[in-house]
């Protein structure tokens, strides 16, 4: 398997009235050809940062990556690229949708020119075949009528349709890694369920790679090859999928596995994980779950490194070299 | 739109009826009648002012007066001027065009100037540019227009003789013009009052569309255009400008007020024989019935000129119509 | 947060000179010192900014311009500010046919530019003194302050902590007092501010065109006035003056910015 | 004894005009349709739907945020509708909201202090001596330490000010709490640390809850009768266990269907809708439910006949061919 995309070290610092949030502190990850990386966390903990941060749309210069981190894209460090160089990843390479479908497009043009100006931007195609373009990537992301709705406005779309747009545009220049930043969350549960089927889908029948960013544990695991929890800008575990909801090995994606509701559960609240996530300004010295951790001791007060925790796994818990600790 | 149009042309008409309104409470709130200072004079005698005083109605109870006056209104008889021998109608058709074409000269200056400055500034929100710019655009916002236009006449009228320093046309050579040298002549003496008025807007536009610029840059659709690889240019000109013009084609309405107030001081600066400077003349001379018929008459162009930035907006944004 | 200490630094300075204006003008503003010798002075150590037509000392009539610029300018946005949130306050907050009808006057006041406004007002009024002006900015300058505070309070209705709060049954002067009152001040103080360099600026127009504050009391319009004449010969009488007043105009700009800086947390 | 039902909404209907333009008629939104339910003494129902369903706008309506059209709101007995200044005040105190938005809902401007002490004043309800007192005690009920009483709201995480939210509706010492959508701003793990406080909150003080939500697995974690509703009309109502394993409308199926399970090893079947919701405007003409109906039965009385809510299984559905629905359940 050859590693599509690397990240390494990354840290994204944002100047706030508080003083220097590290909202992304050290996280590395790789993502093969094909595959798709969910990266689950609550918020705060730093998951769309890493995201923005991979196509360098952090908003500067409040928000600024740290020197020493490296994000490694086939083979080129995306953090060294001109500006020229970059434009040419974003959108043809790498492309991203949002959260907001609604705020994410641009409400004064129409949906034609959204995509098609993608296809002007990377590719030497007449004004006439970008439109062309367009129309087939609405047919593809399953707009009816998709000849009059070129000339729609977002306005007068529905939400469901609206990201359908988000993807027409991501997704017509056939990028290699597709970033969903939250894609359903704003989106009614029914709408959700249509837009996770056609990223499934669409995934398959264009072969690239995925990164899922969500909260929602559900969705991850419908999903994912290989789900990473981030907590306090750190990824605390990495795993397959199924490995990773069999059997957690960090006590966070623990305490959010038996904290998620679920429909066969039992009918009452699910056990909570106490407190709250700390500010980025402000993260525990140590391991930082370590405050709501049940399991803490004296060695979380230096911070474990991601350790193997079984086969193509990894988690940052020193419980991975202490299981016995985890029997209360 | 035709719909759109007339719908709102019917609300100008209301705010119209309310502005004859309450100038007619204003004429009878203030202490003393329009003739008071008439009767003060000591060589008037009294039966001639109380004479006016019938022959003006206004010994008629004060509904009376209020039916008469709307009547007159909605035929267009703004009433007659009591120190020019015409009507204030006539008074007014010979300044309104005078006006006007100031007025559009300058909000082309004040918004060419203003939103051109704003955009850069918000694109490049905190540079040294912008700084500088910030300050200039407070300062432009915090002139009295008056000054400026007697420092700007003073200089390039009265020192470098660039521009003439009073009037719409020279009054020698321009009956022998040719048409051409006739508009060059009617341009060569609007530049200096144009460019006073338009300046002193151009500092509250730029501040305008600065804001909206950068309200503009920070919302998501921007960061979408930036994640599409399109170019800096793209991103900025037509993602995030054509949001940002909204608000102020919308402000456009709201600056023609202003506009028009300083059309009053402009043109007494300038002698330029418009509707600002026929009520200025008029106050001092206590010719109220110009005064109030100039006054109407501004607000019925501000009620137009609110129209048309509605209009403007509808077209710009899509999002005024309603949904197919 | 600079740009606030600036404008309250600038807004401070020129509230002192105003306050102690007849302690430091070495004349008296009004008085004709002598006809015959000092009319149009240039500047000299007797008289640093000159003398006017009149033989005045153009210093004592700056400071004290100021003194009746920075009154009519507080105390003329005090009041527009009192009516136009009141009527503001109303309007939104009973919506109906008085919300029509408050607006309908609102949206006439508007349309008609300012100066034309005061120019009806004055054009009958005898005897404007500074009082009488005062209260005649005030109360044609409130407009668009009732807009602004309309929105607000229409905006601060849909809120949802004031939905929370009637269905805990607070009832209407609680609701403004407590609830929306708060929450809409920050743009009003920052109108305000704005406003006061505005009716600076209404006002010198005004004592430009001979209408304002009644000769010979010195008013930074009435010296550009005097001084406009004089342009070639003496232009140190309406430059000063001119300057003053783009100063002071500035000064409260940058406080308001400032405020609004401090009061909108979006900008921090 | 008292009447076991505290609430009776009967046939509520609220519609809203939305404008279109000078000269086009408004068009009519229904967003509550002829909604009758019933809540009994110390119960939590459940009110499931995606937007535009109307649930919302039916909690709001109960607690008269909102004034319905007709209909009947019966509370303890008392025509709640009918009831106009002292006495709708007196009646506030009794039904209490809280909203889905914990920053929205708390003033900005006014410390955590002040406005939990806020009923209390208005209600009269203790001597002012002794109203701090009571603020620190319901604090630390909801779980906070009573030293944020001198906070501002932005000074707290989600969680604490959804608890603040709770206080604030405690104070008032109502009998019935309206939660609308109280967990869905916040994150999962502490999501569930609100639901435990509502949960003991209720055992303690003996209260009755309409907990308003679109995920069905939180309901299902607090309700113990389910009213399901869609474009301002109730499709379903059932026990909470008929709901989940046994619907009978297929509206409700595909909303369970569509629910992502925290489980990769699940079952991969699932119902999904196609289109959107119509909007409330454009509402379709019989079953309302009919354009995006996946019931193999489905037909022309569907598309005109408006099904009325009847007893099937163990349900109470608005669907023609409810009986038939053998197989689309989870």
């Amino acid at each position: 398997m050859t590693m599509l995309l690397a990240v390494r070290d990354l840290t994204t610092t944002f100047e706030t009235a508080d003083g220097v949030a590290r909202a992304v502190d050290g996280v590395s990850f790789d993502l093969a050809e094909g595959e798709t990386l969910a990266l689950v966390g609550e918020s705060g903990s730093g998951k769309t940062v890493t995201a923005l941060s991979i196509l360098r749309l952090i908003p500067e210069p409040a928000g600024r990556i740290a020197p020493g981190s490296r994000i490694e894209f086939a083979g080129r460090d995306l953090l060294s690229l001109s500006p020229r160089e970059l434009r040419e990843v974003r959108g043809a390479e790498i492309a991203m949708i949002f959260q907001e479908p609604m705020t994410s497009l641009n409400p004064v043009l129409t949906v034609g020119t959204q995509i098609a100006e993608t296809v002007l931007a990377h590719e030497a195609a007449s004004k006439r075949e970008a439109r062309e373009r367009a129309l087939d990537m609405l047919r593809l992301v399953g707009i009816a009528d998709a000849e009059s709705r070129l000339k729609s406005y977002p306005h007068e779309l529905s939400g469901g349709m609206r990201q359908r747009v988000m993807i027409a545009i991501a997704l017509v220049c056939r990028p290699r890694i597709l970033i969903a930043d939250e894609p359903t969350t704003a989106l009614d549960v029914t709408i959700q369920a249509q837009i996770l089927d056609l990223l499934t889908d669409l995934k398959r029948r264009l072969g690239m790679a995925m990164i899922l960013i969500t909260h929602n544990l559900g969705i991850a695991a419908g999903i994912a090859d290989r789900v990473a929890v981030m907590y306090g800008g750190r990824i605390v575990e990495v795993a397959p999928t199924v490995d990773l909801y069999r059997e957690p090995a960090h006590p966070y994606t623990d305490g959010l596995l038996r904290a998620a509701p679920r429909l066969d559960g039992p009918d009452r609240p699910t056990p909570s994980i106490p407190g709250s996530v700390p500010p980025a300004t402000d993260w525990p010295s140590g391991c930082r779950f370590h405050p709501r951790c049940q399991y803490a001791w004296e060695r979380c007060q230096s911070e474990p490194p991601l350790l193997e925790a079984g086969p193509a796994r990894t988690a940052r818990c020193w419980l991975v070299d202490e299981p016995a600790r985890r029997k209360p | 739109m035709v719909r759109y149009v007339m719908g709102r042309l019917a609300q100008g008409v209301v705010v119209v009826f309310v502005v004859v309104t309450l100038t007619f409470i204003l004429i009878h709130a203030a202490p003393g009648d329009p003739l008071t200072s008439l009767a003060n004079e000591p060589n008037v005698r009294p039966e001639v002012v109380e004479q006016m005083r019938r022959n003006l109605g206004l010994d008629r109870p004060l509904h009376v007066q209020y039916v008469r006056y709307l009547g007159r209104m909605l035929r267009g008889d703004l009433g007659v001027s009591l120190t020019q021998h015409r009507s204030v109608a006539a008074a007014i058709r010979d300044a309104i065009p005078n006006t006007i074409l100031l007025a559009l000269a300058a909000l082309l200056i004040d918004f060419g100037i203003g939103v051109s400055a704003g955009a850069f500034q918000g694109a490049h929100p905190r540079s040294r540019r912008d700084r500088t710019l910030t300050a200039v655009t407070i300062t432009l916002y915090s002139i009295p227009v008056f000054w400026l236009g007697m420092v700007l006449l003073f200089l390039f009228g009265e020192q470098l003789y660039w521009f003439p320093v009073a009037g719409v046309t020279d009054p020698v050579t321009y009956p022998f013009r040719s048409g051409l040298g006739k508009v060059a002549d009617r341009l060569h003496h609007l530049v200096l009052p144009a460019l006073t008025l338009g300046l002193a807007g151009a500092g509250y536009t730029a501040r305008q569309q600065r804001a909206a610029m950068i309200e503009a840059i920070g919302q998501d659709f921007v960061r979408t255009a930036r994640a599409k690889g399109l170019r800096e240019r793209l991103v900025v000109g037509r993602h995030a400008l054509r949001n940002a013009l909204l608000p102020t084609i919308a402000l456009a309405g709201l600056a023609f007020p202003a506009l028009l107030s300083g059309t009053v001081l402009v043109e007494t600066v300038f002698s330029w024989p418009g509707l600002g400077r026929l009520a200025a003349d008029a106050i001092g001379r206590r010719d109220y019935p110009i005064v109030t018929g100039a006054a109407l008459v501004a607000a019925v162009l501000v009620v137009l000129g609110n129209l048309a930035a509605d209009v403007a907006t509808r077209i710009a944004d899509p999002r005024t119509k309603p949904a197919s | 947060m600079s740009r606030l200490r600036l404008g309250i630094t600038l807004v401070s300075l020129l509230a002192i000179v105003a306050i102690i204006a007849p302690l430091i003008a070495p004349y008296d503003p009004t008085v004709q010192l002598d006809l015959a010798t000092l009319r149009n002075a240039a500047p000299s150590f007797a008289h640093p900014l000159g003398t006017d037509l009149y033989s005045r000392d153009l210093l004592s009539r700056l400071l004290y311009g100021a003194r009746i610029s920075l009154l009519i300018g507080l105390l003329a946005v005090a009041i527009s500010v009192s009516v136009g949130t009141s009527v503001g306050l109303v309007a939104g907050f009973s919506g109906g046919v008085i919300d029509i009808v408050l607006m309908r006057i609102v949206d006439a006041g508007l349309a008609i530019p300012k100066i034309f406004i005061l120019l009806v007002v004055l054009a009958l009024w005898e005897d404007v003194t500074v009082a009488v002006l005062i209260g005649i900015l005030g109360f044609t300058g409130w407009f668009g302050v009732s807009r602004i505070a309309r929105a607000e309070v229409l905006s601060a209705r849909e809120r949802e902590y004031v939905a929370a709060a009637r269905a805990l049954g607070a009832g209407p002067i609680r609701l403004i007092a407590r609830h929306i009152l708060p929450n809409i001040a920050a743009p009003i103080i920052v109108a305000a501010t704005l406003g006061v360099g505005q009716v600076i600026l209404v006002e010198a127009g005004l004592s430009y065109l001979g209408v304002g504050v009644p000769p010979p009391q010195p008013s930074w319009g009435n010296i550009i006035r005097d001084g406009q004449d004089l342009i070639r010969t003496a232009p140190w009488i309406s430059t000063t003056a001119g300057l003053a007043i783009v100063l002071t105009v500035v000064a409260f700009s940058i406080l308001g910015d400032g405020v609004r800086e401090l009061l909108d947390p979006r900008e921090r | 004894m008292s009447d076991p039902t505290l609430l009776r909404v009967e046939n509520l209907v609220k519609h809203f005009s939305v404008d279109r333009g000078m000269f086009r008629r408004p068009a009519t939104l229904r967003a509550v349709d002829g909604v009758s339910i019933a809540v009994g003494r110390g119960e939590t129902v459940g009110l499931v739907g995606e937007s535009g369903s109307g649930k919302s706008t039916l909690g709001r309506c109960i607690v008269r945020l909102i004034e319905p059209d007709s209909g009947r709101i019966i509370f303890d007995g008392i025509d709640v509708l009918g009831l106009r200044g002292r006495a709708l005040r007196a009646f506030r105190r009794r039904i209490q909201i809280v909203f889905q938005d914990p920053y929205g809902s708390l003033n900005p401007r006014m410390r955590i202090g002040p406005a939990v002490r806020e009923p209390i004043e208005i209600h009269r309800l203790a001597p002012r001596a002794a109203a701090d007192e009571r603020v620190a005690q319901l604090l630390q009920e909801v779980g906070l330490d009573p030293s944020y009483a001198r906070r501002y709201p932005h000074e707290l995480s989600g969680g604490q000010r959804q608890r603040v939210g709770i206080a604030r509706a405690l104070a008032a010492e109502p009998e019935l709490l309206v939660l609308d959508e109280p967990v869905s701003a916040l994150d999962v793990s502490v999501q569930a640390q609100v639901l435990h406080l509502l949960r003991s909150l209720q055992e303690r003080r003996g209260l009755t809850y309409l907990f308003i939500a679109h995920d069905l697995a939180v309901v299902r974690q607090m309700a113990a009768r389910v009213v399901v509703m869609y474009l301002g009309k109730i499709v379903e109502e059932a026990p909470a266990r008929a709901i989940y394993t046994d619907p009978r409308h297929p509206y409700t199926s595909s909303l369970l269907s569509a629910v992502p399970r925290p489980d990769p090893t699940a079952p991969g079947r699932r119902i999904v809708l196609t289109g959107d919701p119509p909007s409330p405007v454009t509402r379709p003409s019989g079953c309302v439910f009919h354009p995006r109906c996946p019931h193999p039965l489905k037909d022309d009385r569907c598309r005109t006949e408006v099904p009325a809510l009847r007893k099937v299984g163990g349900s109470q559905t608005a669907c023609h061919y409810a009986a038939e629905m053998d197989g689309i359940g989870v």
